[in-house]
């Protein structure tokens, strides 16, 4: 019953390329009023690239756009936006200096005698705000926020855009299950309300709990386009990486480790970011932390890599004292640490990929002994395969990599450095089906290696997969601790239940 | 091979817009291109470009490593005219030209950590941080010639601004063995590679380990290290040190030798040849300048017309514009003008 | 309070604490002359300071003040003189061009994507250059309508003069602050300085914005030139050099981030007293030399800039105790 | 001390300018008088700011050397207000004379024709090109001491001024634009004759002379303005020929006509000149220099 006349955007034979890549080759893609739409493919399929296409973020070298059946041609974001066009790029794309009311309202502030009229534009985005069941001191710059919560600002802004379409890239990214189960409520009303979704993600299950249609692509290329309901989870994969994939994550837990006791923290912690808490790492051990945002996760990590220097409490590896107060320090005890803001934190755009992994080693090593070139190469063309980093060469510039390649890339920086400890704040944020698999298994066999890991995750079957342990924090504080048989979902999500009875979550932390 | 390749590549369009001057300068003036030896070194006024450009072309040298850094320093005029100051009181003083230029070179290298400590462990802006330097440094070198012109006759020290050594005149020596020593100090260890890291994303370099505040330091060492001979040189060519003018304004032209050799002032990827380069572009506009016998209020008229549009001959706009011949609407990337 | 009004906070209170010794050590210096000096002055640096403070907000940088403000006092001596134009169209006419002339260096900055530290270098020179060339000598303005212009002050007790142009410095200090605080124009340029390609994904009119930038700095630095010359009734092509320094330095000084994205208008007009405030208290000692008084200078710009981090840190680390 | 005077100096560009400051300061101390001494970095703005300081501050009197002519009414008006009487060192101003006390200068543009006087004669007729390195472009003693030149050289067409450039007073581009000057013409064979708008540029200039392999004072003549020390060592050497003297020692002058005002109300004459002395090689040079030498240049 679906005919022609329902779609309410569509792209035709879109063509983009880059120098030393084809990132879309003729793509077509159809948006219905009213539907969710998957966009699906790996890292560096070319999602991101049609959307910023779709959007005027880049100029497309070919195609057409068609907006209700009229021919259109956005210029920029801003003319996609009149349109009405509503956009979440990938990654938190707003402005962290501005208020959170500013960010909302950019370019459409209500006015009065022409000036903004700052009261009433507070009030219309706290009234906003309040749909997401978020209730921020809108006056205080972005900054200040959490990464999620800067997301769920950023994909309030663009629902609130979107008069015809509203585009998600990878929004859940950095969303925990309760903001996923509300984010979805407002995409279902979207629907009802005639609106075309499109949706990106790397959570299949997410795609199957809410698009009704699903466009894949490859290398560039359409794939196919399917109704959801006709297409099974793998055939999906098999449509995203072309073959079958060899065994999904396996869901029995790791078994415990029977490992030396290496690393002992105690009473470790810095005030005012993460309250001192005792952690014993074996070798062998994987040790997943979970917890809900902002519940102290990624500072338990950065204070434990020196990142943020302790201020309590003290560190022993292998029995004898310890200090990790920076980074280099933590590093030169074969410390390695993925942060989980790759893009200010991780990657380091301008250089190529091969320098950004060769990048701790040569650190470590000092600036007097210098890895020759071909080392270099070496190194960088077995990380590039071994972990199927998408590039058109080991000299492209970072920053022009996929998110998801990027990611991999960062773990691969750490990997060179041959590391004993390694902390992995949300490795697979962003991540394909097929990387994600892969990252699985690298963190298993790292550990069968004798490695320690630490690894933080938003995705609780994924920690059930590989820990060996898991901690759940809750308001800066290590609350709980499961281990053996108690590591399953409904152990993990039960003590982080437990953990927020009170239900507060104002994000003014 | 590959790399001699790029690494001309790299240079193309500085060589190319150096080429379209020399040739500008010699349709106005025929005598431009003639050289000879005289008193045992070469002698003309293509040897009077590589000269006169000695001190512009060292303070670019180390610029170009602080700019990587996503840094600036605007002291190296001043530092030029303590050390220069310096190295006249000491050798008129009486000491050794040897202990004269080590004193010297230790001034520079204290300006340098003033610097970097700002920068890298107060954490000052870079500007703000040599701002500082750019104006009590004139002072502090005013206090030791006590604003007089502090002349010398040590014919050690007046070698180096005068003499020559096979057939070139002295400060170009320097400063070629400058640039050739920094070149392979940054390029034959990993210091370059961690320099740049730092230029583009100071956090993830630190988080990698990279020893930042250290390198940011030494980023500003070698700029005051070069600027402490750039001082030395402009003492020893006019055989005496003035406190009041020696490097003055010289940081904006150092700046822009570093930019016109197209470095970025967002930190990043450097070429210390491409920058050495642009201070002879500069130079070679300032000589041009000169030998043409406009009158002197046209100057900075011509300056700025020729800069503007070299720069507009390598900003990425215009080039992909020309290789792109196609819609212009058709280039690569998305405005990637991130203003940090 | 609020984080983010911390530096400014600082200054505001650094200054009044120096302000404090200076009376203590000259009881003259609490006279309405010096406050009404102050404000005169300082009255050139500070307008061309609103336009950088925006430039900076924005990320930029602009170099050309100084000689735009050359140009434009040689310009109206010029036409004065020679041309024989009544003031009031001269000034529209110059300020047209100024504004031009900021807006073409934002339209190149843009267009052609090239650091705004060396576009306004080029506009420097090229703006000095056209100064030498319209007259190299220093020309004085004898018109009568400046005469009256200087006529206007409001005279305080104690024989201090809130001057015409000091009011009009504090006017376009007014104006400033509302433009960057309550226009969308305003929030735009915060915008830019938090990051250009966000800005452009969020659909901030970036080409758009960065000529207004650069254009309101070009005005500015055009009024600040009809200033000056009102200031010392003359246009002299040797004038105003440095002024970009002072001002980046003002506007440092009164909190404003150079990466951009963070800072007040209100922080440059504290940025501005303070440099006053030093000067003066230079000329009232009487006792240094050339030299001592720029190493002074550097000294106390260095003893601000760490008293105003140090009062930041003190009290983040006292919130975080809380 | 009963008397205070504000005292607004230029800067402290050049070695002369560091000589003024230094015999001001000296004179002052004889006479017992305060001196408040405001360094204006070159800049009007900053002179403008030190005498109104000056003027709150409530000083008997304020000596002033202008960095440019033009802009002193309204200042001086205040001054004027406030009874202050001004006198104003080594450049007038562009300004009713009932504004300021009197002006102790020497005139720019006898300076320029003296030396171009001395060049006259000195050629005796024969062709001879000259060069000439200006001052800063803009700069009062650039303009004026390039129009005297020129005045004095009127007429005598035996002289022509072939290249002009400026050297911005400084010993560094004194060098470079004459080692242009010399590319230009001909290796230097063309050119007869130097003329520096200052002794420091002439300095760099007889340097780039030597090097090209020329004897500057005999190939080339070289004069100049200023009479600082260093040049008197180059004519005692040869290598340089003439320059007209310009007194640091404004203030001495000053001192005097200030005195004279404030005790018996003596209104001085608007001008008081000083001496624009030309010093040749035949005048002993190092004696001069060495009474020159420790007067702060
Ligand atoms: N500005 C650019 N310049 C050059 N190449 C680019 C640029 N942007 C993207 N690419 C390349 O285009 C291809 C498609 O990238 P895109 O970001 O669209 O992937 P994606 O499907 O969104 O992947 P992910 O799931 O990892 O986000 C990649 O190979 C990438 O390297
Ligand atoms: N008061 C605050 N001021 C500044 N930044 C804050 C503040 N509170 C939280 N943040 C930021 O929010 C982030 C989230 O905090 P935390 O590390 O505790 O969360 P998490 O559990 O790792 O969750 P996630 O990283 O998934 O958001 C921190 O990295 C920190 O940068
Ligand atoms: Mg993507
Ligand atoms: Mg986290």
């Amino acid at each position: 019953m679906h005919s022609i006349s329902e779609n309410i955007l569509s792209a035709v034979r879109i063509e983009k390329g880059f120098p030393g890549t084809k990132a879309l080759d003729k793509v077509d893609f159809q948006l219905r009023r009213g539907e969710v739409h998957a966009l699906l493919g790996e890292n560096g399929a070319g999602k991101s690239t049609l959307i910023k296409c779709l959007t005027g973020a880049y100029r497309r070298d070919g195609g057409s756009i068609l907006l209700d059946g009229v021919e259109v041609d956005p210029r920029d974001t801003f003319d996609a936006q009149r349109l009405g066009i509503g956009t979440v790029y990938q990654e938190v794309n707003l402005l962290p200096n501005l208020t959170v009311a500013e960010n909302l309202f950019l370019g459409r502030q209500p006015r009065r005698f022409g000036m903004i009229d700052t009261g009433a534009m507070n009030r219309m985005a706290r009234e906003l705000l309040s749909e997401y069941e978020l209730d921020l001191d809108v006056t205080r710059d972005l900054a200040s926020f959490s990464v999620a919560i800067q997301q769920v600002v950023a994909i309030a802004r663009a629902v609130d855009l979107s008069g015809k379409v509203l585009i998600l890239d990878e929004p859940t990214a950095s969303l925990d299950a309760h903001e996923v189960a509300m984010l979805f409520r407002i995409v279902r009303r979207l629907k009802a309300r005639g609106l075309g979704i499109i949706f990106i993600t790397h959570f299949l299950e997410q795609v199957y709990e809410i698009s009704d249609r699903i466009t894949v692509l490859r290398n560039g290329q359409l794939v196919g386009t399917r109704e959801t309901a006709d297409l099974d989870r793998r055939d999906l994969i098999a449509m995203m990486i072309g073959r079958e994939l060899a065994d999904e994550i396996h869901s029995h837990h790791a078994s415990a480790s029977e490992g030396r006791l290496r690393y002992r923290f105690r009473n470790y912690g810095r005030r005012g970011h993460i309250d001192p808490f005792d952690l014993d790492v074996r070798a062998g051990e994987v040790v997943g932390i979970a917890g809900l945002l902002g519940s102290g996760r990624t500072e338990t990590a950065e204070v434990l890599f020196g990142a943020s220097r302790a201020d309590s409490g003290t560190a022993e590896i292998d029995g004898r004292a310890v200090d990790l107060l920076s980074p280099r320090a933590a590093i030169r005890r074969k410390f390695g640490f993925c942060p989980e803001d790759r893009k200010t934190a991780g990657i380091v755009g301008d250089l190529s990929v091969r320098e950004n992994i060769v990048l701790a080693l040569q650190a470590r090593r000092g600036w007097t002994r210098p890895i020759s070139r071909s080392e270099q190469n070496r190194l960088a063309d077995h990380y590039i395969r071994a972990l199927d980093i998408r590039t058109a060469d080991r000299e492209k510039p970072i920053k022009l990599l996929s998110g998801g390649n990027q990611q991999k890339a960062i773990l691969a920086r750490w990997l060179a450095t041959e590391p004993e400890f390694l902390i992995l704040d949300e490795p697979t944020r962003g991540i394909d089906v097929g990387a994600h698999a892969e990252i699985v298994r690298l963190i298993e066999s790292l550990r069968e290696k004798g490695l320690s890991l630490i690894v933080i995750s938003s995705e609780i079957e994924e920690l059930v997969a590989y820990s060996t342990r898991v901690i759940v924090l809750r308001d800066r504080a290590h609350v709980a601790e499961l281990d053996g048989d108690r590591i399953t979902a409904h152990h993990i999500v039960e003590a982080i239940a437990a953990a927020n009875e009170g239900g507060h979550r104002d994000g003014d932390r | 091979m590959a790399t001699a390749k790029t690494y001309l590549g790299r240079l193309l369009p500085q060589l190319i817009a150096l080429t379209a001057i020399v040739i500008a300068i010699s349709m106005v003036f025929p005598g431009f291109l003639n050289l000879q030896i005289q008193n045992g070194r070469l002698y003309g006024s293509l040897i009077d470009i590589l000269n006169r450009g000695a001190p512009v072309v060292l303070l670019a040298i180390g610029m170009t490593v602080v700019i990587a850094t996503k840094g600036i320093d605007l002291s190296v005029g001043a530092v030029m005219a303590i050390c220069g100051a310096v190295a006249a009181s000491l050798i008129t003083s009486g000491h050794s030209l040897t202990e004269t230029l080590l004193a010297t070179l230790v001034v520079g290298i204290l300006c340098g950590v003033w610097n970097g400590l700002l920068v890298a462990i107060l954490d000052i802006q870079p500007i703000i941080a040599t701002l500082v330097l750019m104006v009590a440094g004139r002072g502090i070198a005013q206090l030791i010639t006590e604003g007089a012109i502090l002349t010398f006759n040590h014919p050690g020290l007046i070698f180096i601004g005068s003499g020559s050594f096979a057939g070139l005149p002295m400060p170009v020596i320097i400063w070629l063995v400058f640039g050739i020593l920094v070149a392979l100090l940054v390029r034959q260890t990993a210091l370059g590679m961690l320099i740049e890291a730092i230029g583009v994303n100071r956090q993830a370099s630190t988080l990698s380990g990279v020893l930042t505040p250290v390198l940011l330091i030494a980023a500003y060492v070698l700029s005051g290290l070069c600027a402490a001979t750039a001082g030395i040189i402009a003492a020893a060519d006019i055989r005496g040190a003035d406190a009041n003018n020696a490097g003055l304004w010289l940081e904006l032209d150092a700046i822009l030798a570093v930019v016109v050799g197209g470095t970025s002032l967002l930190g990043g990827r450097f070429s210390i040849a491409a920058s050495v380069l642009g201070a002879i572009i500069i130079q070679a506009i300032n000589t041009g300048i000169l030998l043409s016998g406009f009158p002197p209020e046209f100057n900075l008229i011509i300056k700025a017309a020729i800069i503007v549009f070299i720069l507009v001959l390598q900003s990425p706009r215009f080039r992909t514009a020309f290789t792109f011949v196609r819609l212009p609407r058709a280039t690569g990337k998305p405005t990637e003008r991130e203003a940090k | 309070m609020k984080q983010k009004y911390l530096p400014l906070t600082a200054t505001i209170l650094i200054f009044v604490l120096s302000y404090a010794l200076c009376v203590m050590q000259f009881p003259n210096m609490l006279s309405t002359r010096v406050i009404g000096n102050l404000l005169t002055d300082n009255a050139f640096l500070g307008i061309t300071a609103v336009g950088m403070t925006f430039v900076i907000l924005s990320g930029g940088i602009d170099l050309s003040v100084g000689a735009v403000i050359a140009f434009t006092g040689v310009f109206l001596a010029v036409v004065l003189e020679q041309g024989g134009m009544h003031p009031l169209v001269a000034f529209a006419l110059v300020l047209v061009i100024t504004t031009a002339f900021g807006a073409l260096m934002g339209a190149i900055i843009h267009y052609l994507e090239m650091p705004a530290f060396i576009v306004t270098l080029a506009g420097m020179f090229l703006a000095r250059g056209m100064a030498f060339v319209l007259s190299i000598d220093s020309v004085p303005i004898k018109h009568p309508f400046y005469a009256t212009l200087k006529g206007f002050y409001y005279k305080l007790p104690g024989g201090g003069r809130i001057t015409l142009i000091g009011g009009l410095m504090l006017l376009v200090f007014a104006v400033g602050i509302v433009i960057a605080h309550r226009t969308r124009f305003g929030t735009n340029v915060y915008a830019l300085g938090g990051g250009a390609a966000t800005a452009q994904l969020m659909g901030v009119p970036v080409a758009r914005t960065t000529m207004g930038i650069y254009a309101l700095s070009g005005l500015l630095a055009g009024l600040s030139g009809i200033v000056f010359s009102l200031y010392t009734s003359a246009g002299y092509s040797l004038a105003a050099v440095g002024v970009e320094l002072d001002a980046i330095t003002a506007v440092v000084i009164g909190g404003t981030l150079l990466t951009g994205g963070s800072g007040f208008v209100a922080g440059t007009l504290v940025g501005i007293l303070i440099q006053g405030l030093i000067q003066t208290y230079i000329t009232f000692d009487g006792t240094l030399s050339s030299w001592w008084t720029k190493i002074l200078i550097g000294l106390l710009l260095f003893a601000f800039i760490l008293l105003q981090k140090g009062i930041i840190r003190l009290t983040r680390a006292e919130r975080q105790h809380a | 001390a009963d008397l205070v005077v504000g005292f607004s100096q230029i800067g402290s560009e050049s070695g002369w300018r560091a000589a003024e400051t230094t015999l001001t300061k000296q004179q002052a101390e004889q006479r017992g008088v305060d001196l408040k001494f405001a360094d204006a970095q070159q800049k009007q703005e900053n002179q403008i700011k030190a005498i109104r300081s000056f003027i709150a501050q409530g000083v008997n009197a304020i000596l002033l050397a202008p960095v440019v002519a033009t802009g002193w009414d309204e200042v001086l008006q205040e001054a004027k207000d406030a009874e202050i009487p001004v006198i104003l060192l080594d450049r007038t101003v562009d300004a009713s004379d009932d504004l300021y006390l009197t002006a102790v200068t020497s005139d720019l543009v006898h300076e320029g024709s003296v030396a171009g006087k001395w060049l006259v004669d000195t050629v005796a007729g024969k062709d001879c090109n000259v060069v000439e390195l200006q001052g800063t472009t803009g700069s009062s003693p650039a303009i004026d001491r390039k129009k005297g030149f020129e005045e004095a050289l009127a007429g005598h067409d035996n002289l022509k001024i072939i290249r002009s450039q400026t050297g911005d007073f400084t010993r560094t581009k004194g060098k470079e634009v004459m080692e242009s000057f010399l590319k230009a013409e001909n290796g230097g064979k063309n050119i007869c004759a130097l003329y520096a708008h200052n002794d420091d540029m002439a300095v760099g200039a007889i340097q780039a002379i030597k090097e090209a392999g020329l004897k500057p004072g005999t190939d080339i003549l070289v004069v100049s303005i200023d009479a600082v020390p260093d040049i008197f060592q180059a004519m005692a050497t040869g290598e340089a020929n003439a320059t007209v003297e310009l007194t640091p020692n404004m203030a001495g002058p000053a001192f005097d006509a200030l005195d004279a005002y404030l005790k018996d109300g003596k209104e001085p004459p608007k001008w008081i000149q000083t001496e624009s002395k030309l010093y040749t090689q035949a005048d002993d040079p190092m004696k001069v220099y060495e009474e020159k030498k420790g007067l702060g240049y």
